[in-house]
């Protein structure tokens, strides 16, 4: 039997780095970069549930997060909230059917559903200067610094694609999750809306 | 200075070294940066701009802004031409075209005129009341007014620039920044608000640019850079130029118009044109202005008729004398300041036609000392002047102003500066469910109680002062501040202005009489062409609601929604009522404020990318490989791989006959597969669907069709058991969305003691359905963890493995009819398998087949699909009224006794053969008994698939016919009359090909 | 009534229109009338007309909150077909076009009926299939329906992108070349008229407040201009019609919800068809003073406040760049909303109710104005006969509990999707 | 455009929800037990206040919770917001 063969990024065919649109003087305004050979878990059980907490925490070292549209982070693993009983569980460093498993076998005697989505969700890390505003020509959130804070996550929509937001570390990236049918959509939607500020695609981020 | 003899050489906020040169009419003009179109036409001394809506009357520039009824140009030429644009929003850019509109062959003789000279025939409802013999002939006369109305063209290319979008977010929207709206924007600003003021001209300041004395000690308009300097600096603060606010509706949610682009000759790269703003505010400051009024007087509406208030901004502003000789006609104080200054900018005052008999105000003071003659209790009752104005008629008006008295006097003049008073900017506020109060000392509408989060500052609440919008700015802003959540904002001190002491009381008066004997239009609404005797006459004939004179005589409904005329039209009707005018009321305020284009409110979700394309992970091979694509949803799926030199029939046929002679491959991803774990996974099921699931073992599908609460079929699909609470369900393309939103609510609201718990897995897994008699070789070579032999893996079996090396679920299920299976692989190796089977088939010729073989292929097979699944039919009618469990309760049973549900002459599926074996069953046909009936001829059914089946070498069908269960054998007629077919067919069982399905079992 | 016609328009230029008589008398309301009609809409105004012409009674009032015609009647996109699948529907509004035919010289006021062809477009084959489904019907009905493929549709309407790669491509197209538009106003005003000169008393600013009843029998309204009585009493007053019907105790199959509307700045003629869409929410047509008149989908919740919101004005506008690119740098000068009556299949409701002398016209969704003729004639005979028309037979209120719903659409008990 | 208080995701616009109808009604819990009238009622027919009005939205262009809202239908006020479980505040709920 082959080998197991490499993930193929929705975006493959498309995806080209360089500087693009308008950039101005002091550079591009906008970077784009996908993320890669992520594991994406879908979690579902009882938020409220303490048991059910612990035995998430005691599998991935890292907090079910119950106020909604917060995350947590731990040891490179990240739960963003989604709903009152469902999360979604990022990791850079572990392999997807492997989280998958281990956290199943975790939560075996709980109410629950571990679900391996890591195909289906395409990861887009945008920074920069006019990042906020880039976002904010297709999608309602108030991107203003007191309310889309570091480490928040928001569920919305980015022209008609739904989308999950979260603003990683200090909150000046902000990684874009979508279905990985509407991918290429939102990837060209993102690149035709930073020409006016200039921007560059970056090479592909492991992890 | 040489063209431009109306320019002072000196004043204004123009760019006197800095020469544009554009073209009117074919000719050529000189204007400077920082001029309107309208502002160089004047400077240029060109008066006639226009031909009105209906009469072809020449117009000229009446306003300078927004509010410009009449001078409506043809801007630019080729893909970026524009109609009906103000000439007075227009900031003139080097190489400007524009053309006079509504002419033919040119403005200064129109042809259209001639349409004056019926019009006596032609009052409001003229229309109604003719046209009607002989009846055949009013599509012909409605060819010919077509032509005639409709003002500019459209464009004839499709538009080269781009639009955006954008939400913004804040505690306090100003609008407007004039004196009202920048002391608003520095008071909330200061109390650290958020905020963003938007203004629609190219700089702040309103009307300080214009018209108004010092503050502070220094010019107006300094005072104003300094109040912008001021905002500039603070982090907080947006300022928007060249922005509308256009729209204020529901929860402080307002929408703005950005003419980013428009003062260009074109847009900069990647630089959009215009720009929406939708705006969420939680609070909101109207310092919208307000806007001056004429009056009714017979021949009102010659070029050279001008607002008061417009003739100073074109003095101040521009530096351009609006004519050489003037008269100003007003019934209050505010046309003496523009007096002096038109006279201080040089065009000769002639007089001042005041229609109060009394004495003014002080600030007529300046104007009266330079020796204006001033008439006093007067008005001008008509004009003269054949393309444009050359005197004025001035009589002695009575006390009621409702006759004259007196000789005519007449007064040579190319100008005439009307001010009848003026109407605070109020339609933002009724858009926000404000209602307007009519104010009597104003004669004028000014806001009325709010209703949402916001309030009026200036001149927009009928602040007339300098000092006193300044004020007002400052109070508003504070306040707005406050209530957004800054309890500490405050009013900063007002700035100092000149005491302009108290004005003199206005006269309110809407319409002068004529000179006896004087039959000539007096028009109420420039743009529309509606005169006051259109308005009598519609009260006459019982249009006597404010609505039905709007309606009946066009009042208002133009491009500038009645600016300038609505509230004269309204005087107009509550006079000929002997009502008041609060009595008669307003029509509705509705957005947009000002004109907004579609491409701005369309944005970047047009053409190609008005709907998002959703492709699945093969999509990228597809295309490579030819395929022609189909929108199912938003997919796009393949439809066929014609190979070069093939038709597309002979593609399709080849790819149905593969399947069912060696084997095919199918990308059938777009299928909705939802995951469902929990404890109660198997009774959510049985709840859900018809047939039961308790017995389901573990590794075996199942078919499952699902109701709505009304008994009809939702959706059907397969459902396998993967673990103990473990269930993975597909459902149709099209019904995906629909039938997770209906199991979420089930879920969370129903029953939310089941613990169960669903998502969508649509995205994560590629699937691939692998049909024909080969099938099972192909799989062999793909995987070598499973057993794939009949015995280890029966037909409705299930097994999790691994596929050219990744891993994924096999499914033995069958759309097709044949041996086949389904793999199902995470999406980023979807490609990787697809190619690995492609790889793998070569020997038995696999062939990729697109959603038209599939159609074939399940249509020979009599599996249902949209045509047969269209919203009104029942299980029964599918034939699946066995599979309905009579042991248990689930969705839409309790709906199935009603008698039209149980009803046996439903429509039932059938098969259809064309009883000579060989003519097509025409698609969308409809079924009948008698194909020769007279019509109406009674339909029995109607076919709902039909194609050409290359495997029987016969053309098939389904369709649903009345008691078709009970017609087996039977010959019906299925007819299209739109495509000239009448077609016998037979009534057969559905399923064509291998009923006993040994082949899927094999 | 002083009959419209070139003498007296001639007779009357001469005079300079001052001799023109009220085309309706403001009455004050009588203290009884044999029939009451709520609702001074085009389908209460015609039903009223009809009952003076079709069945000689004449004492009757049309009540009328507002002002005539105010309603969804004066907010219209005025599109006028026949253009149904099914049997009940078709009948009904193929009756309603042939009054449209002659509808202005029966009522002597030219109501600009104009027959300039609807087109409804396909994008994909299964949406073909449907609409060659519904033309065969209407053809097999005697209804007139064509269908022109992709060049025909090009050739008819110029300014259509029918590229072939386009994001939703034209396959086609189902054209009625006898539907077209009406000019709205005029057509409550006609019937008005039309009405007053049978001496039919029209009452505006009259809101009725309260259904009286007896013993299962209605006897009168309360109105905010006093009680009136009457022997019948018909509501026709399309998105209230909920609010109406529960002053009689009654609950109905119906949702209001809003519908939104918009006109463009004016040009000279570039559109001579109506042009509805299969992909997304667009009815467009160039009216005859020339602003292009568009509509699109309700939006999607129970409202009563007539004016809507914007995404779903961008949503029309998107398509209708979308498809007529040059539409772009036109401008949308106007938009507003009106209260629809959605109904739970999509079909409306002319029949009895469970109260004796109490009849309801209802439950139009975003369609009823093409009614408006066939609508106030059955209406007409069902109050005046006290039993259906075989033409609204089928449009009762209890074909829900029978399980004979007429849904054009398939789309179930959800109005909004309807 | 206005905002519905999302239970979770607090204000957000209402491009980001679907419509789900009626919440004044609920579903009943045992319907093969009900009359054929009742159950007719309870699919069938609204009571469509002009007025304060209960009603299900989900919250599809977010957390695709489904929520119940008390919306006034005469001016968009909405009056509350509440889990599907939880009671409806002003809304003198039957159920
Ligand atoms: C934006 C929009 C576009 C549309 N486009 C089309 C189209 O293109 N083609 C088409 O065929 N249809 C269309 N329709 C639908 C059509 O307008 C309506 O179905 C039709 O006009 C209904 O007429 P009506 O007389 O029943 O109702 P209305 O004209 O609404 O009349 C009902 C009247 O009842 C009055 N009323 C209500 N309550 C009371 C009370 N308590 N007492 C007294 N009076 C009361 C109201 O004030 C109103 O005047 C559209 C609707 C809208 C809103
Ligand atoms: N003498 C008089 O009778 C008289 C009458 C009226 C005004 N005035 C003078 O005019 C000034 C009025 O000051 P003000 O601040 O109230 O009004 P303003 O006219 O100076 O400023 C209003 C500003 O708002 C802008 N605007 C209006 N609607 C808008 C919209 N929807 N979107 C974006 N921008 C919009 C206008 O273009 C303008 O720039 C004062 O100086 C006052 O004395 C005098
Ligand atoms: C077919 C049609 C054409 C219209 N054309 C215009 C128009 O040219 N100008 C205009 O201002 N409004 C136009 N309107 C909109 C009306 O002004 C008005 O908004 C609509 O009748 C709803 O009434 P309301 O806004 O008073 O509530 C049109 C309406 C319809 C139905
Ligand atoms: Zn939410």
């Amino acid at each position: 039997m082959p080998e197991m063969p490499q993930r193929c990024s929705a975006l493959f065919d498309a995806y080209q780095t360089g500087t693009f649109g308008a950039v101005p003087e002091d550079g591009p305004g906008i970077q784009l970069a996908e993320r890669r050979g992520l594991a994406i878990i879908h979690l579902a059980g009882p938020g409220g549930d303490e048991n059910f907490r612990t035995a998430v925490k005691g599998c991935l070292g890292c907090e079910a997060p119950v106020i909604p549209n917060t995350t947590a982070t731990a040891d490179g693993r990240c739960l963003l909230w989604l709903a009152p009983t469902r999360w979604l569980l990022v990791s850079a460093r572990d392999a997807p059917g492997d989280l998958e498993r281990d956290l199943s076998a975790a939560l075996a005697s709980h109410s629950g559903a571990v679900t391996d989505v890591s195909s289906g969700r395409t990861v887009i890390r945008v920074t920069g200067r006019d990042a906020r505003q880039l976002l904010a020509k297709g999608c309602p959130l108030d991107f203003h610094g007191s309310r889309f804070k570091p480490e928040n996550c928001a569920q919305s929509i980015l022209g008609a694609i739904n989308v999950l937001l979260h603003a990683t570390g200090d909150g000046t990236a902000i990684d874009l999750y979508c279905a990985r049918g509407f991918a290429l959509s939102m990837w060209e939607w993102l690149t035709d809306a930073a020409g006016e500020f200039g921007y560059s695609i970056d090479v592909a981020i492991q992890g | 200075m040489n063209g431009q003899p109306f320019r002072n050489a000196e004043g204004g906020i123009i760019d006197h070294d800095r020469s544009l040169g554009f073209t009117f009419n074919g000719r050529r003009h000189q204007g400077f940066a920082g001029d309107t179109l309208a502002s160089a036409l004047l400077a240029s001394g060109v008066r006639r701009v226009a031909r009105s809506f209906k009469y072809h009357r020449p117009r000229g520039i009446f306003a300078a802004g927004e509010e410009e009824p009449s001078a409506l140009v043809q801007l630019r030429i080729g893909a970026r031409t524009e109609p009906n644009v103000r000439a007075t929003r227009v900031e003139l850019f080097d190489g400007l075209v524009a053309n006079s509109q509504n002419c033919w062959p040119s403005v200064d003789f129109d042809l259209g005129a001639g349409a004056a000279w019926v019009s006596r025939l032609m009052p409001p409802g003229f229309y109604y009341k003719t046209f009607k013999w002989p009846g055949l002939l009013w599509p012909a006369y409605e060819h010919v007014l077509r032509k005639l109305a409709g003002m500019g063209v459209a464009p004839r290319q499709a538009d080269p620039d781009r639009y955006e979008h954008r939400f913004a977010h804040c505690d306090v929207l100003i609008v407007g920044g004039g004196p009202a709206g920048l002391s608003a924007a520095i008071a909330a600003g200061r109390a650290g608000a958020r905020i963003i003021v938007a203004d629609d001209g190219p700089e702040f300041g309103g009307s300080l640019a214009a018209e108004a004395g010092p503050i502070d000690g220094a010019p107006a308009r300094e005072w104003a850079a300094v109040a912008v300097a001021e905002l500039t600096a603070m982090p907080y603060v947006t300022l928007v130029r060249r922005a509308s606010v256009f729209g204020y509706y529901d929860h402080n949610g307002l929408a703005i118009s950005e003419h980013v682009a428009d003062h260009l000759a074109e847009p900069l790269p990647f630089q959009p044109r215009q720009r929406l703003w939708m705006v969420r505010a939680r609070q909101v400051v109207l310092a919208t202005g307000a806007t001056e009024r004429s009056f009714v007087f017979a021949d009102n509406d010659r070029p050279g008729i001008m607002l008061a208030s417009a003739a100073r901004t074109y003095a101040n502003r521009f530096a351009v004398r609006a004519g050489r000789r003037c008269v100003v006609f007003t019934n209050n104080d505010s046309a003496y300041g523009a007096a002096a200054d038109l006279a201080a900018a040089g065009i000769e005052v002639a007089a001042v036609i005041d229609a109060r008999p009394g004495d003014p105000g002080p600030a007529a003071a300046k104007a009266l000392g330079t020796g204006i003659e001033r008439l006093a209790g007067h008005a001008v009752v008509a004009t003269r002047g054949g393309g444009a104005l050359t005197a004025v008629e001035v009589a002695p008006l009575n006390e009621s102003g409702d006759s004259l008295g007196g000789s005519l006097r007449r007064f040579d003049c190319d100008l005439l500066c009307v001010s009848g008073g003026w109407n605070p900017a109020v339609q933002l506020h009724a858009q926000a469910q404000g209602r307007p109060v009519y104010d009597d000392t104003l004669a004028a509408f000014v806001p009325g109680p709010s209703v949402q989060a916001e309030r009026s500052a200036g001149s927009a609440k009928g602040t007339f002062t300098l000092a006193g919008c300044l004020a007002d700015g400052m109070e508003a802003g504070a306040e707005a501040a406050r209530q957004a959540g800054f309890e500490a904002a405050e009013t900063p001190p007002v700035p100092a202005c000149e005491d302009e002491g108290e004005a003199a009381p206005m006269r309110a008066l809407w319409s002068v009489p004529p000179p006896p004997g004087l039959r000539r239009k007096r028009f109420v609404d420039l743009q529309t062409d509606v005169t006051q005797a259109d308005v009598e006459l519609a009260s006459r004939e019982g249009y006597k609601s404010v609505e039905h004179l709007k309606r009946y005589t066009t009042l208002g409904m133009g491009t500038d929604q009645g600016r300038t005329g609505n509230v004269p039209g309204l005087a107009v009707l509550a006079r000929s009522l002997g009502a008041d005018i609060p009595q008669v009321g307003t029509t509705t305020f509705r957005p947009p404020y000002v004109p907004v284009t579609m491409a701005t409110l369309a944005g970047r979700e047009i053409g190609h990318h008005f709907q998002p394309v959703r492709r699945s992970a093969m999509h990228g091979w597809h295309e490579t490989a030819g395929a022609a694509f189909v929108p199912a949803g938003l997919w796009l799926r393949p439809q066929f791989y014609a190979r070069p030199g093939e038709g597309l029939w002979d593609a399709i046929y080849r790819e149905t006959v593969a399947v069912r002679t060696s084997v095919g491959l199918c990308d059938v991803s777009t299928l909705g597969k939802i995951d469902i774990q929990g404890a109660d996974s198997a009774e959510f099921l049985n709840r859900v669907y018809i047939n039961a699931w308790s017995k389901l073992g573990i590794g075996r599908c199942r078919y499952g069709v699902m109701l709505r609460e009304d008994g009809i079929t939702l959706d059907d699909g397969t459902t396998s058991r993967l673990a103990r609470n473990h269930y993975l369900m597909t459902t149709t393309t099209a019904n995906a969305g629909a039938v997770m939103g209906h199991l979420e609510y089930f879920l969370q609201v129903v029953w939310p003691e089941l613990d169960v718990h669903i998502i969508s897995v649509t995205e994560e897994w590629a699937a691939i359905a692998l049909a024909g008699p080969d099938s099972r070789k192909v799989l062999e070579r793909l995987t070598d963890d499973i057993d794939v032999s009949n015995e280890a893996l029966p037909f409705m079996g299930v097994r999790e493995g691994t596929f050219a090396g990744v891993p994924g679920r096999l499914f033995r299920i069958s759309f097709s009819g044949e041996l086949a299976y389904e793999i199902n692989v995470p999406a980023d190796y979807g490609q990787h398998l697809w190619e690995a089977m492609l790889e793998a088939g070569k020997e038995f010729d696999i062939t990729p087949y697109g959603t038209e073989a599939l159609g074939i292929l399940r249509t020979e097979k009599g599996h249902v699909v949209g045509g047969e699944l269209n919203g009104r039919t029942t299980a029964d009618d599918l034939g699946f009224g066995r599979m309905a469990s009579s042991a248990k309760e689930f969705i839409g049973k309790r709906s199935l006794n009603r008698p039209g549900l149980t009803d046996e002459n439903r429509k039932q599926l059938v098969g259809l053969v064309p009883a000579d074996g060989k003519t097509a069953i025409p698609r969308g046909a409809q079924i009948v008994t008698d194909p020769d009936q007279a019509l109406p001829n009674p339909m029995i059914g109607e076919v709902t698939s039909a194609c050409y089946s290359p495997n029987l070498e016969t053309p098939i069908g389904l369709g649903i016919v009345a008691a078709g269960r009970a017609r087996m054998g039977e010959t019906l007629y299925a007819l299209s009359p739109m495509r000239g077919k009448r077609v016998a067919v037979t009534v057969t069982n559905p399923v064509f090909i291998d009923p006993e399905g040994e082949r899927l079992r094999a | 009534m002083t009959r419209y016609s070139i003498f007296s328009l001639a007779r009357n230029a001469l005079s300079h229109h001052e001799g023109w008589p009220e085309a309706w008398r403001s009455p004050d309301p009588k203290p009884s009338y044999d029939v009451i009609i709520i609702g001074g809409g085009g389908h209460g105004l015609a039903t009223a007309y009809y009952l003076a012409k079709e069945h000689g009674i004449t004492n009757v009032a049309v009540l009328e909150k507002g002002w005539l015609g105010g309603g969804n009647t004066g907010r219209n996109t005025t599109i006028v077909r026949s253009n149904y699948e099914l049997e009940p529907n078709a009948h009904f509004y193929e009756h309603s076009m042939k009054l449209w035919e002659g509808l202005t010289r029966d009522l002597n006021f030219n109501i600009m009926f104009s027959q300039r062809g609807v087109i409804n477009l396909a994008h994909s084959d299964p949406q073909v299939d449907a609409y060659m489904r519904r033309g065969n019907a209407m053809r097999l009905n005697g209804i007139d329906a064509e269908f022109l493929d992709r060049e025909h549709v090009q050739a008819k309407v110029p300014i259509l992108d029918c590229s072939t790669d386009a994001r939703f491509p034209i396959m086609g197209g189902l054209l009625q070349p006898r539907g077209g538009t009406a000019r709205h106003d005029a057509v409550a005003w006609g019937y008005a008229r039309g009405a007053d000169g049978h001496g039919i008393d029209i009452i505006q600013n009259c809101e009725v407040t309260g259904i009286s009843i007896e013993d299962g029998r209605v006897t009168g309204v309360a109105t905010t201009r006093g009680p009136i009585t009457a022997k019948k009493v018909g509501m026709a007053v399309a998105g209230h019609s909920g609010h109406v019907a529960a002053m009689a105790g009654l609950r109905l199959p119906i949702e209001s919800h809003v519908l939104q509307a918009l006109v463009t700045e004016p040009v000279k003629p570039i559109l001579d068809t109506v042009v509805t869409f299969g992909a997304g929410h667009l009815y467009v047509s160039q009216s005859d003073k020339g602003e292009l008149v568009m509509g699109g989908d309700i939006d999607g919740y129970n409202t009563y406040t007539q004016r809507g919101n914007l995404p779903i004005i961008e949503h029309v506008v998107a398509t209708a760049v979308t498809f007529f690119p040059i539409f772009s740098r036109l401008r949308v000068m106007r938009t507003w909303g009106g209260t629809v009556d959605m109904s739970m299949d999509g079909s409306p409701f002319i029949c009895k109710t469970p109260v004796d002398g109490l009849y309801l016209n209802g439950g139009w969704c975003y369609g009823g104005f093409k009614a408006t003729p066939a609508s106030g004639w059955v209406f007409a005979h069902t109050i005046a006969q006290d039993q259906p028309h075989s033409l609204n037979q089928a449009f009762t209120l209890d074909r829900f509990a029978l399980g004979h719903t007429i849904d054009e659409k398939g789309m179930g008990p959800v109005p909004k999707a309807h | 455009m206005f905002n519905i208080r999302c239970p979770w995701c607090g204000d957000r616009p209402e491009i980001e929800f679907s419509y789900g109808g009626d919440a004044s009604r609920s579903r009943p819990d045992a319907p093969e037990t009900l009359s054929d009238d009742a159950w007719h009622d309870y699919v069938f027919i609204r009571d469509n206040p002009a007025g304060p009005h209960a009603e299900y939205w989900q919250h599809t262009g977010g957390c695709r919770q489904w929520l119940r809202a008390l919306r006034n239908t005469t001016t968009h006020e909405i009056l509350a917001t509440a889990a599907p479980g939880e009671p409806l505040p002003l809304s003198g709920e039957r159920k």
